[in-house]
């Protein structure tokens, strides 16, 4: 292997955890808000899907790619809302309506989305990091999408706002002991479905990085999962949203690693890279979790499922 | 015209509750309930398990609204519609059960419960505050510890220190005692009292225990099946007739006369359970249990006392199977025993958790079903490897009536029974048949004494029938009461060992607190009123 | 002529702007004749589903011609609703109908898009200035190795030392590893592009965004990327569809078998985008005039395999319609890659 | 009888409802609503062959409900059927390569190689979860991806029949093992063996001493250890039934449709049992009407398409509204519609009970 090759296989993996890794984020970032609030969305990949279709129809119908984007926001947000207030009822289970959410989800996205398979609709400009560099590859990975410097704000804006902020708490409360928020007078399916919500709007901003930035085109094959993915990566992440942040890099870089290593001509076996995060995933929870013990970082209410 | 808005009154709070009546469905648990409670002073409420004295503090406390009825409060009438309500007009209750975020600081629990938490907080002016706060109250808590890292006790002071953080002008306490030892109640109540003598606040107390009513209150209500059958000056009444008030019948009263555990020779009997050095891992990944050993003879009682969270918990769970135990040995009858189903059955090893709905029973499964669950693999209630479920149903009628429990009947789930009368079903399971070795652990948290006298006497029951019994308790008087022999655990292991006929109040509460500190200074008028609820 | 029901029955979405597109465009070209009622499912899978659909189709809409044109409906589902439904004609996409084997009502139909990929690697070779180029492809299968195969012996008649890099995304629709081997393949200095995966919007578009050219397939996808977009393979399956539609109609016996290259109009050209130089075009254009005239052969030793081996020895020449070429498990000297 | 009424209510209720909220739908899309359910009904049930059309789509979703509705009842949720199903399906395919039967031994002997083989998968969600305390949602999520990326793999590689050109795929089964229709139709008896192991399983769960001990297990595995019952062996027996159900799938789809292992057989079957097994409450009994209804709206949605031109999508809007209506009916059940009012107002007090929140899996 040249160095250039290597140069471009690093750029390659570094860039491609950037790109496939945006999504991860946001889903990731959304569902440890939702499950911070103690409920579980195993419905992300149906906002996911949702929001990557509304955030596209936006941007197309409206010419302006911050339009869509607020569509594929309030998308997220409008279907997480229903998963809220869904799980609110009693004897209604969080991961059955998270199911039935991700089809009714995908199901109004694939069919509202016919008319959106073939147009090409406005893109979010990318913001070029890489200039400094001669080589292409580093300059096409540091084509940074606008959307994961303000994820990345995100992550350390929960970080810092689950444990300083009025509603950081509340939201913690409410997904530590139900029994301590109501006790106090909150009402803790109102902080749910808020949390439910505010994690509905942030995957839908996964959604609109793919429609919108990469690969920057609506189909019904757009996500491969990564919605009902998150669940694994934010425990994965342990509850952190900084933690998140490397969950989704890690993911990204692995979904990127089959293609790169074929590039440069290292072609067997790629279904077996395919699963590469997947397994690592295991592993880590493997190495990390303790028999009889909660996970550490867990909500209680979670972990007492 | 404009009417001057009364300034936010202070200080300790009169409570007044008129004719007040709640239902839950067809249910009535409060029926016309008039309570009177004095400014400044303690106010016990006492009753039998289910009587509604927590449905009648909820409702105070905003919880629950009553269907009839009025709360007035310094003479006025209120409409008080959700906690919020109760906390704006000063109400401050300590719930039956913890209200804590286990996994959140001492400090988020204490600023969380302290009302108006700024929408940013500045936590460098928040701490400062609590710290403030704390050094005016005499409890001492590390603001960085979580409570899923506390002891029971501090976790009960952590809840009372939400309620004082607010300044209350009436403080509601549900059970406060219950998960405390006697020292820890004693320091408690005695600063809650002092509270209340100061003018800071009325107190209105839940309990069940007549040593902290006489001690510790100025008036007493006790309520019966949800109606108000008793109020008067602590000063003019005696246990014996708050007892009778309690359960409606001069008989029971008698019931609870306490004798002293009789000075049983020891037995020369091979030992019915042996503990060898044994090892348990606790929750936080350390050695709870540390080579303990201990010895139960048949038709003995050994008493386990100790401070709750110094490895009582794990030593149980390991022993009925539900921890694994990493080091030592254990052996019923001389056999090595891993508490597997056979050697259950064949040993004969019975055991009566503390929470009996979250360790011994199926909240969704029927009472029946319950009832069968040591034995349902063996005839008669399973006959060619198929469950003949008419026979469970017929042997579980049989113990409901034998054992007074209070159910729809045997095919009610188990979660719809209340705590007491799960505890009596799981009572007739695990006291059926013959019993060599019976592991018990408080079997009687939050009974009302009716209950704790019955269960009592079956345990007993199971010595006399030549049993070896190994009672774990928080309460001391229990122990003293039932127990042939006493050890004390701290730190996982048996600190002290005494018959009970030579044990001392002091002593075995000097080994509790680890053996380091002086006796806890003992309540002489107390230990009297005591004696006097004996005589 | 007496009406007639056909179905067709698609894999994906009609609008892919791939393969299901080009089906879908003869199916709606077919809507169009008189007397001509077409009945439509998309999204079905390769499972028993697909059988219910065929079946459904004959037995409530009355369907008598039958398209299922996605790979994995050919054996067993066709064949098993064929069997039943003996009077009934079936015409599948890309099978190999077998004399014998296979019943009589049924039949297979596909085109030498193969010489649509050589052209593409004709101009792609011109256009190239890194010598590198890339193809992004589904899985590893003759159809896929045979496209490759054409692309890169295309690319190195013009250059001889081109070298094709293949990358396999393990399945025929998956938007984020198209887009990802096109990226990958960027970095490490391919500049033009194509693929054979059911849509390749995302890989035109993802290529055209990096500045780099690329030849279509399946459909035309100039539209997506007008300056990038050199040329590209396409389908003309109105060709097939007809043919199976007249015999149909007239009772002629169903014909089983049948294939064609640009000579028999089942595959085409796309029109050359504005980048391409007039040499590209000159000499392209002189190869499909040979294609077009029969004249030219692809596949023909001597011909070395990736390995170093013998893919074919010399002297040794497939026609087009040669059984042999739809068996293809090698990739030819050149191609960057593994064939599985 | 009456009871089983009382509960069917309910969920019939929300499909009617359901159907209402369709109805508007495809009125916006300028479709006839009226027209849209007469299909519906026709597709799914309207004769002989909208039935078998059912039937033959709701064959393999009984049994990968089974594979989440059996660990259910032991107390974990289990969603990565479509793992154990598509080995279960490859083992299928290689073990006809190399066990020397033939005939119906033959075909049990796929079967059950292809059962082992799920058991096996998720058995080792049980064992990470027992032994290494992995949430075992999360791990079978995980592993149905790793078990897909192991089947393409092996199918398109060591396991690959070199003559299946096109669409890579394991040797084809031998004629004689293969699976065929109940009594000429096109239902196949897989349909008979997902019937069967929902009846099994409903016995097993009842009526025997281990299955009981199972639902003992997930009631409260601490109320099981108290009791001596073996909970993590049981909690493996689960996961194993449970696997084997879907492994059992695969092997069905392998034997009586697909006749050889390929991409094919991964078509979601493992994540819409999910929905069955949630929407049957665990209940192996309930598995089936609700799986013949998911077969049901997957054939209708077939017809909807061909008939009124509606998007292939519009079936799984109808699905989705469905079930999100059904289980949230479930919220109805048994309430107290003046407690229900009063709570409206009233901001609830702790609740010892925590089954109401209806979190208990
Ligand atoms: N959240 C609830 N929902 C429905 N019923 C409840 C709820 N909480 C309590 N109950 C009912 O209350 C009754 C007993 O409640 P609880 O456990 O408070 O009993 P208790 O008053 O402590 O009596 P005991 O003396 O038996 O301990 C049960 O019959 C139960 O049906
Ligand atoms: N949420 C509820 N739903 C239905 N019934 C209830 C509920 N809460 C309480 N009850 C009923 O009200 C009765 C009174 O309950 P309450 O909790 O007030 O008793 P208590 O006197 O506090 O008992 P304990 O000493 O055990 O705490 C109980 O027997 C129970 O049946
Ligand atoms: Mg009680
Ligand atoms: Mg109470």
């Amino acid at each position: 292997m040249t160095a250039d090759q290597l140069l471009a296989l690093v750029a390659g993996i570094l860039g491609g955890a950037l790109r496939v890794g945006a999504p991860f984020l946001f889903v990731s970032l959304g569902e440890c808000i939702t499950e911070k609030a103690g409920r579980i969305n195993l419905g992300l990949e149906g906002v996911l899907v949702l929001s990557a279709m509304c955030g596209f129809g936006g941007s197309y119908l409206t010419g302006s790619v911050w339009l869509g984007v607020l569509c594929a926001v309030l998308a997220g947000g409008a279907l997480a809302a229903l998963h809220g207030v869904l799980c609110s009822l009693p004897r209604v289970n969080d991961v059955a309506t998270g199911i039935a959410l991700m089809l009714l989800g995908t199901g109004l996205a694939f069919y509202l989305g016919k008319p959106l398979i073939q147009p090409q609709a406005p893109q979010l400009p990318p913001i070029e990091l890489g200039n400094w560099s001669s080589s292409p590859a580093v300059k096409a990975a540091l084509q940074i999408n606008p959307l994961v410097p303000l994820g990345l704000l995100l992550a350390v804006a929960l970080w810092w706002g689950f444990a300083n902020t009025r509603a950081g708490l509340l939201v913690r409360m409410a997904g530590d002991s139900a029994q301590a928020a109501r006790a106090l007078g909150y009402s803790v399916p109102a902080i749910r479905i808020a949390a439910t919500i505010a994690g509905g709007m942030v995957a839908g901003l996964g959604g609109a990085c793919l429609t919108l930035f990469y690969p920057g085109s609506w189909n019904e094959g757009i996500s491969s999962g990564q919605g009902l993915i998150a669940v694994a990566l934010v425990i994965f992440a342990r509850w952190s949203p900084l933690r998140c942040v490397g969950a989704a890099l890690l993911f990204g870089g692995a979904g990127a690693l089959g293609p790169a290593l074929q590039a440069i001509g290292i072609g067997w076996g790629y279904h077996l890279f395919n699963i590469v995060p997947y397994v690592l995933t295991l592993l880590i929870l493997v190495l990390s979790c303790k028999p009889g013990q909660l996970a550490a970082g867990a909500p209680g209410e979670f972990s007492a499922r | 015209m404009r009417v001057d808005p009364l300034p936010p009154p202070t200080g300790a709070m009169a409570l007044e509750t008129y004719e007040l009546t709640k239902r839950f469905g067809s249910f009535t648990a409060l029926d016309g309930v008039s309570l009177k409670v004095a400014p400044g002073s303690v106010h016990a409420l006492l009753g039998e398990n289910g009587a509604g004295k927590s449905t009648l503090v909820k409702c105070i406390a905003g919880f629950h609204r009553a269907e009839h009825g009025s709360i007035v409060t310094d003479g006025r009438e209120q409409d008080i519609a959700n906690p919020v309500v109760a906390r704006g007009l000063g109400i401050g209750m300590v719930y039956q059960h913890f209200t804590l975020a286990p996994g959140m600081t001492v400090a988020e629990n204490l600023l969380l419960a302290g009302g108006a938490v700024p929408g940013v907080i500045a936590w460098r002016r928040q701490r400062e505050a609590l710290e403030s706060f704390l050094a005016t109250t005499p409890f001492r808590l590390d603001l960085d510890a979580r409570p899923i890292a506390l002891a029971a006790g501090e976790k009960q002071k952590l809840e009372l220190l939400k309620q004082l953080y607010l300044k209350p002008r009436l403080l509601i306490l549900d059970e406060p005692t219950s998960v405390l030892t006697p020292q820890e109640a004693d320091e408690v109540l005695g600063h809650v009292r002092a509270f209340a003598r100061a003018g800071l606040c009325t107190v209105l107390i839940i309990t069940h225990k007549f040593r902290e009513v006489m001690a510790y209150a100025d008036d007493v209500t006790v309520l019966r099946r949800g109606r108000q059958v008793h109020q008067c000056a602590v000063r003019d009444t005696d246990p014996p007739r708050l007892a009778q008030a309690m359960v409606g019948d001069a008989q029971v009263a008698q019931a609870d006369v306490r004798p002293r555990a009789p000075c049983r020779p020891a037995v020369a009997a091979r030992p019915a359970l042996e503990v060898d050095a044994l090892d348990v891992m606790g929750d936080r990944g350390t050695l709870a249990v540390r080579g303990l050993s201990l010895a139960v003879r048949p038709g003995e009682i050994l008493g386990l006392a100790g401070v709750s969270g110094n490895g009582q918990r794990e030593l149980v769970e390991a022993l009925v199977g539900q921890r694994e135990r990493a080091g030592g040995r254990v052996r019923v009858r001389g056999e090595p025993y891993a508490a597997r189903r056979g050697e259950n059955h064949r040993l004969q090893v019975r055991s009566l958790p503390e929470e009996p709905l979250r360790n011994a029973c199926v909240g969704d499964l029927s009472v029946a079903e319950n009832m069968a669950l040591r034995d349902f693999d063996r005839a008669p209630l399973a006959a060619a490897g198929v469950l003949h479920f008419s026979r469970w149903r017929e042997r579980a009628r049989e113990w409901i009536t034998a054992y007074g429990i209070k159910t729809r009947g045997e095919d009610a789930p188990m979660r719809s029974l209340s705590g007491g009368n799960v505890q009596r079903a799981v009572l007739a399971r695990e006291l059926a048949g013959e019993i060599s070795v019976l592991i018990a652990a408080n079997p009687v948290f939050g009974l009302d004494f009716a209950a704790v006298a019955e269960i009592h006497a079956r345990i007993r029951g199971v010595r006399e029938r030549g049993g070896a019994v190994l009672l774990i308790s928080e309460d001391l008087d229990e122990l003293l009461e039932l127990a042939d022999r006493i050890a004390v655990m701290s730190e996982g292991r048996i600190a002290y060992e005494c018959d009970a006929a030579s044990a001392e109040r002091q002593v075995l509460g000097a080994h509790m607190g680890g053996g380091h500190h002086a006796p806890a200074a003992a309540l002489p008028q107390v230990v009297e009123q005591e004696e006097e609820v004996a005589a | 002529q007496k009406p007639i029901t056909v179905g067709v029955i698609y894999v994906g979405p009609r609008d892919d702007y791939g393969y299901n597109q080009a089906q879908a465009e003869a199916a709606a070209a077919l809507k169009k004749l008189p007397g001509v009622k077409v009945v439509e499912e998309e999204n079905v899978p390769e499972t028993a589903a697909v059988q219910k659909t065929m079946t459904g189709m004959i037995a409530q809409d009355g369907a008598t011609l039958v398209f299922p044109t996605s790979f994995g409906y050919f054996d067993p589902h066709m064949l098993a609703v064929a069997a039943k439904y003996p009077d009934v004609r079936f015409a599948h996409c890309g099978g190999m109908w077998t004399e014998g084997k296979h019943p009589k009502n049924t039949a297979s139909y596909f085109g030498y898009i193969d010489e649509c990929q050589y052209l593409n690697g004709v101009v792609a070779g011109h256009m190239s200035k890194s010598g590198k180029l890339g193809f992004v492809a589904a899985k590893p299968i003759p159809q896929v190795l045979r496209n490759i195969n054409a692309f890169t012996m295309g690319a190195r008649s013009v250059h001889p030392n081109l070298t094709t890099q293949v990358i396999f995304t393990g399945d025929w629709s998956m938007p984020v590893k198209e887009a990802e081997a096109t990226n990958s393949l960027a970095d490490q200095g391919v500049d033009v592009f194509t693929m054979h995966v059911d849509g390749p919007k995302v890989i035109v578009e993802t290529a055209a965004k990096r500045g780099k050219m690329v030849c279509g397939y399946h459909a035309s996808q100039a539209k997506l990327a007008p300056q990038a977009y050199l040329t590209g393979a396409e389908w003309n399956w109105l060709t097939a569809y007809t043919t199976f539609l007249d015999a149909a109609r007239s009772g002629k016996p169903h014909p089983n078998f049948i294939r064609g290259g640009l000579k028999e109009g089942y595959v085409k050209m796309s029109p050359y985008g504005p980048a391409v130089s007039d040499a590209a075009k000159k000499q392209a254009d002189g190869i499909k005039a040979q294609m077009v005239a029969g004249t030219f052969d692809i596949f023909k030793g001597p011909l070395k395999d990736n390995k170093g081996g013998v893919a074919i020895p010399a002297g040794k020449v497939y026609k087009q319609t040669d059984i042999e070429l739809e068996k293809m498990n090698y990739l030819v000297e050149g191609v960057v890659g593994s064939a599985g | 009888m009456r009871s089983v009424l009382q509960q069917a209510a309910l969920p019939v209720a929300a499909i009617l409802a359901a159907l209402v909220l369709f109805g508007g739908f495809v009125a916006f899309a300028g479709a006839s609503p009226v027209e849209a359910w007469v299909i519906l009904f026709k597709g799914a049930f309207g004769d002989w062959f909208s039935w078998q059309n059912t039937l033959q789509r709701a064959a393999p979703l009984m049994l990968t409900a089974l594979c989440v509705a059996i660990p259910a009842r032991a107390g974990l949720v289990i969603i990565g059927g479509e793992g154990a199903l598509v080995l279960g399906g490859l083992a299928a395919a290689a073990s006809a390569q190399v066990l020397p039967f033939t005939g119906w031994t033959g075909t049990v002997a796929v079967c059950v190689a292809g059962a082992l083989a799920g058991a096996a998968w998720i058995a080792l969600a049980g064992w990470l979860r027992q032994w290494r305390g992995v949430n075992e949602t999360i791990s079978s999520l995980l592993l149905a991806y790793v078990a897909i990326g192991l089947f393409k793999h092996l199918v398109e590689g060591p396991l690959r029949d070199p003559a299946s050109l096109n669409k890579p795929s394991t040797h084809a089964l031998a004629e004689s093992l293969r699976i065929g229709g109940i009594a000429g139709s096109d239902v196949h008896w897989g349909l008979v063996l997902g019937v069967l192991a929902c009846l099994a399983a409903a016995v097993w769960l009842r009526w025997l001493p281990s299955g009981f001990a199972t639902r003992v297990v997930g009631g409260n595995p601490r109320a099981a250890q108290l009791v001596g019952l073996p909970a993590a062996g049981l909690i493996l027996l689960a996961c194993a039934l449970g696997g084997g159900a879907a492994g059992l799938a695969g092997a069905v789809e392998v034997a009586a449709v697909h006749t050889s292992a390929n991409a094919s057989l991964i078509a979601g079957y493992g994540y819409a049992g999910i929905l069955v097994a949630f929407i049957a409450r665990q209940e192996p009994l309930a598995v089936i009407p609700v799986a013949i209804l998911f077969g049901g709206f997957g054939a209708a949605g077939s017809l909807l398409q061909r008939r009124l031109g509606l998007p292939d999508a519009s079936v799984l809007v109808l699905q989705g509204i469905a079930f999100v209506l059904i289980l949230a009916s479930e919220a109805l059940r048994d309430v107290d519609w003046k407690a229900l009012w009063a709570r409206l107002f009233v901001i609830p007090g702790p609740t010892r009970d925590p089954s109401w929140r209806g979190k208990s899996a």
